[in-house]
């Protein structure tokens, strides 16, 4: 991306790309609520929506071979790589034409075609993971970066800590992004850390480290952007606290008592979406009719996705042991 | 008598030995201001304030050991973790250093100490989130492990293991916090001891023996046998897996000469495999069938609800394994 | 043929598979410049370079995390635990990322991974650093696990288990590392496949099941109770504990109508309870006796030698069960 | 000790106790050495000779009823709490008389009648513990402070940084001190991490941290008790770095072939115990004649301590179950 960002036009549909996914991402979160309510999604699910700018910008920054990995607040992340609406709803049904074959769920969204390595439940144990794929990479003399998103409670985990430090001790093309949205679970981040600024941790590494505004996509594009294109000559790794805020619970059963409305309504103000839209307009690349049918194609495409995944089978019985192993396995 | 849920039992008997003694505090992810994750611990702070009642970072491995350290200082921790799956990241804290410290220090530590939570699979949260530990930490002499399947026993064995001197590992059952069933008044102390398993139903043609979560689909199902098949089965609940009770077991089989394990864990080196090598290494003649086991099918929790139900112990396997010890 | 190490065998069978596969690494402590904690990578450094050859520092779980994301992105890591006791801390990555990956990606990705090294008691090295592990993977679907006893396994299975596809736990034996016999030459391709026992010592009188550090040691009991007891025992040695070869143990014991399990583990929840419920379910009326176990005294394990001799399975507690099985 | 600094006699005396808690740790791993290599001793065998002034220094630092706990190269640790030479070299021979009763073995040495909670042998494993030793003492409001040691290895642990974020977050009065005797094993420390110092991981928590040589048992107590001055204040954890170098191979298999002959040799010339014997010398506290006398008490000690542990009994094989739970069970 950095390279192209030099003409206009193509900097104008790619930014208009952005929106339509980050846009893509807030009707498919909306509709997989609503599913959620109706009894259609099984066990957790943790919605994305605020932090669309995060997962956008930063993607948009990279090259389609670059390689990602993530944790449970996953959708997005699938989302924006290139994963369908389809195969997200229908991996949330449970169904065999989902992104996972409906064997892994709201957690677990795995997508090898588009280079998304997960999807992860458990807090912080990804992270030497995301140091493995910048290592296969370095192994073979690839020119590939590997962007790494945790949340800001998976920062307490010894993997965290041991990955890091390897990481800089090995010099691993590894970007650690920590979106950074205010609370782990009802914990807010001051009552997990005595560290002042999340990225700061970088220090007890020799760790590059920065922070940008996760509210503004064009922040995050550009300084991911500047970010990689040196991690591409230098190999070393760098740690972003991307701040940024989630509107709705921890997970669809949390009614978030821990924050007050004011503090939600608030952080609305910023929306990412609707401040980059008024970015575009006022710039003359985007008009409000036009903002309004992106809304009306994402929103079509998301109820399509519930369509397809209630038509869509589950996967059949005769499989259970298919996946146990590799396939390739004897 | 009165009747309550699977989690106030467990509330009541927190805040029971925490009025009885001070050392003893719960610590955890969202015990506090969250008031628990699965709202075990609702009010607690309000009741004990942030000095015993403590909100903890993610660091399941820190702060397991920090609960070490402190029970070798003579405070009686109990460690809240959210789920046992997550206790695989603190794991050597829970196999190395809580149970050895006896035998390394000659006698003169030891580690009075509780780790609890919910243990099991639940509900379509996959492969991560679905593991069963029990046959993880049974293995582990110096350990005590105990899984509460009723209302009583979540509050009696929970009261016991807080005033264990050693580390108790209480394995509770997510699915089983909204549960409610008879128990004593608040009034009657309620201790029950480790290493006595409970006959929740006598029977005569087969023993079914269980413990946590499957306790209540087990004495469900020998009803819906008795009716059925007109097979009366004993339902044994072990309660307590280390210490085992392995006389009760042998009694009842003595008795029905037949025996069914149904757990909820996967079966390569579970739970169901030793008590069939105690069953058949001690009472081998009492035996007119061979001992079947009904365990998860042995394949990574799949998130899809149908492979779920099918992967997890269920009616048709149970009522099939029955069957086949009684030649049927 | 030719006569070599266990220690040269693990290091040849690395060899040659990093020969044969540019994707095949070895990283772990103490691997590269100390040419292995117990010599195991001698000269690999030098032949392979450091870009293969790979120290890390002390973080099990970060490097055998690293490890997983490598194998994910197609590399074929094989990594070193300086001994299974430190594979504890890392137990969150073989127990949840390793095996679980196939299945949470609907088959996209698999684990093409070795984690090995020396696994069991040793000699007076205490609680912390004397655990036998093979119960814990074994009980995990999408992990494979063998435990190679002789020079040949600790060759040929390690070839195998590298160019598997799957994440293979491989458990040496570091009494056995300095142990020497009879292997193919260099030139014979020597691959062992998972889940095939092996009849080390043919006999009609009693099955001797075993595995790993023990499968000598149960050998030459073999002969001692053939000429003291007159009893022909028949040995076996498992392999590989998952994939479990049932078949040939079933075999044997149809023949002799005994069995006794060997394990170098503690007792409960072990590989003897796995194997003893698959024996009594499968061929029950072939059996002329209980199937009888010895395993470690179930204790955390003590300095002291003499208590340690005491507690790990010896020679007067094994015959003291064959004698048990054949009614003598 | 802090306090007592003023009275001139009551320093002399106290740094006398000094040297003789070095010579006695240096002649009881010596002879320690002999008997190993005699086959009296098991297992593995980890000495703590060139070290010495970091664990006198420190302890000469702080109270008796303050709490320490190590790792396993932990034999001066005990001797310097004050466990006889005897019940160390017995629990070496695996004894009954032993420190630990013969059943920990030279890395699991425990004396709770000198707060010395041990003695770990999975590395890093114990920093978790040490927080919680200090979590304690603040419960109960005591004026406690707990010294936790480890080595240069054990910073790369994901037991450390949990523990340490811990331990800032909760304002836990435990002193991190790290004893950086410049390998793990045979890897030295610019192999393991990226940082140019230890101390400096402390950044990354944001807690207090420094640095003092090992080799000066003076500046290690003065150092160790300024620290814990402000520590009995604040409570605030402490990370310190003390640089020191172990004269012998890591364990007694270990024929150290990772650094070179003149590497130890210059190291040895900064030997703590006799820069500190010149020191007083030439203070005009001791002459080489009480020295002399010093050093022959320390050594009888030590081969004293063999006759004790080969006249005392095994642990009987009766009481083999007597230690797997509390002796308080009932
Ligand atoms: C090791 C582990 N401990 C606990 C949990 C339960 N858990 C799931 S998400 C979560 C909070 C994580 O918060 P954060 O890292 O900020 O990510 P966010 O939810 O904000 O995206 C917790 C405690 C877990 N999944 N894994
Ligand atoms: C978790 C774990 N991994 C590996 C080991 C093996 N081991 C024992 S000591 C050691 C080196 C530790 O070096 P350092 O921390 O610098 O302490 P030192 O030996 O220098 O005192 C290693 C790798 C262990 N005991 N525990
Ligand atoms: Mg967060
Ligand atoms: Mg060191």
């Amino acid at each position: 991306m950095t390279e192209v960002q030099t003409d206009p036009n193509t900097v104008t549909t790619a930014e208009l790309q952005m929106l339509r996914d980050m846009l893509d991402i807030r009707a498919f979160e909306e509709r997989a609520a609503q599913q959620y309510q109706m009894g259609k999604i099984g066990g957790f699910c943790h919605l994305y929506i605020g932090q669309e700018a995060v997962i956008v910008g930063s993607v948009a920054a990279i090259k389609p071979e670059d390689y990602i990995i993530t944790a449970y607040r996953d959708h997005g992340h699938a989302l924006a790589r290139g994963t369908t609406m389809n195969a997200c709803m229908a991996e949330l049904f449970g169904k065999e034409t989902g992104c996972s074959k409906g064997l892994g769920g709201s957690m677990h969204f795995f997508d090898k075609d588009n280079n998304m390595f997960g999807g992860h439940a458990i807090v912080g144990a990804h992270i030497p993971l995301g140091a493995g794929l910048a290592f296969a990479s370095r192994y073979r003399n690839e020119d590939r970066v590997t962007l790494c998103y945790f949340g800001d409670g998976a920062i307490h985990q010894g993997a965290f800590h041991e990955a890091f430090n390897l990481a800089t001790l090995w010099e691993l093309p590894v970007l650690y992004i920590c979106e950074n949205n205010g609370y782990a679970m009802g914990t807010s981040v001051d009552r997990s850390t005595a560290l002042e600024e999340i990225h700061h941790r970088g220090r007890g590494y020799n760790m590059e480290h920065s922070a940008v505004d996760g509210m503004d996509v064009r922040a995050v594009r550009d300084h991911v952007a500047n970010i990689v294109h040196d991690m591409r000559q230098t190999h070393k790794p760098h740690f972003l606290e991307i701040r940024t805020y989630r509107y709705r619970g921890h997970s669809m059963s949390d009614p978030a008592n821990y924050r007050t409305k004011q503090e939600v309504a608030r952080a609305k103000e910023g929306d990412p979406i609707l401040t980059f839209r008024d970015q575009l307009i006022s710039e003359g690349s985007l008009t409000e009719e036009e903002f309004k049918a992106m809304q009306k194609t994402s929103r079509d495409a998301a109820s399509q996705s519930v369509t397809f995944a209630d038509n869509s089978p589950d996967p059949p019985l005769s499989d259970l042991h298919k996946y146990t192993y590799a396939l390739t396995d004897s | 008598m009165r009747t309550i849920t699977y989690r106030e039992a467990v509330r009541e008997a927190l805040i029971e030995e925490m009025n009885r003694d001070e050392s003893v505090f719960l610590m955890g992810e969202e015990v506090a201001e969250y008031n628990g994750a699965y709202k075990i611990s609702e009010g607690m702070l309000d009741q004990f304030g942030p000095k015993r009642v403590i909100d903890t970072p993610i660091s399941e491995n820190g702060f397991a050991g920090l609960g070490v350290g402190a029970a070798m200082a003579g405070l009686r921790p109990v460690v809240e973790f959210m789920t046992f799956s997550f206790s695989l990241v603190a794991f050597d804290q829970l196999v190395n250093n809580a149970p050895n410290m006896v035998t390394m220090s000659g006698g003169q530590f030891h580690i009075p100490m509780v780790f609890r939570g919910p243990n099991g699979p639940v509900h379509a949260l996959g492969a991560t989130h679905s593991h069963a530990t029990e046959n993880f930490y049974a293995n582990v002499p110096g350990l005590k492990v105990c899984t509460p399947g009723t209302i009583r026993d979540a509050k009696g064995l929970l009261k016991t293991a807080i005033r264990d001197d050693n580390p108790v590992v209480v394995l509770e059952s997510e699915k089983l916090y909204n549960s409610s069933g008879e128990i004593e008044d608040i009034e009657t102390e309620l201790l029950i001891p480790l290493g006595h398993a409970n006959v929740l139903r006598e029977g005569s043609d087969c023993t079914l023996i269980t413990y946590a979560q499957t306790v209540p689909t087990v004495l469900a199902l020998a009803e819906k046998i008795k009716t059925e098949l007109n097979v009366d089965c004993e339902v044994i609940d072990l309660r307590s897996i280390r210490p085992l009770d392995t006389d009760t077991i042998f009694q009842s089989i003595a008795k029905t000469n037949r025996a069914v394990i149904i757990e909820q864990n996967r079966p390569v080196c579970g739970i169901g495999a030793q008590i069939t090598y105690e069953i058949q290494h001690e009472i081998f003649d009492e035996l007119d069938a061979p001992v079947a086991r009904v365990a998860q099918i042995d394949i990574p929790m799949p998130y899809n609800e149908s492979w779920e139900d099918h992967v997890f112990p269920n009616e048709t396997r149970i009522t099939d394994a029955i069957k086949e010890v009684c030649y049927l």
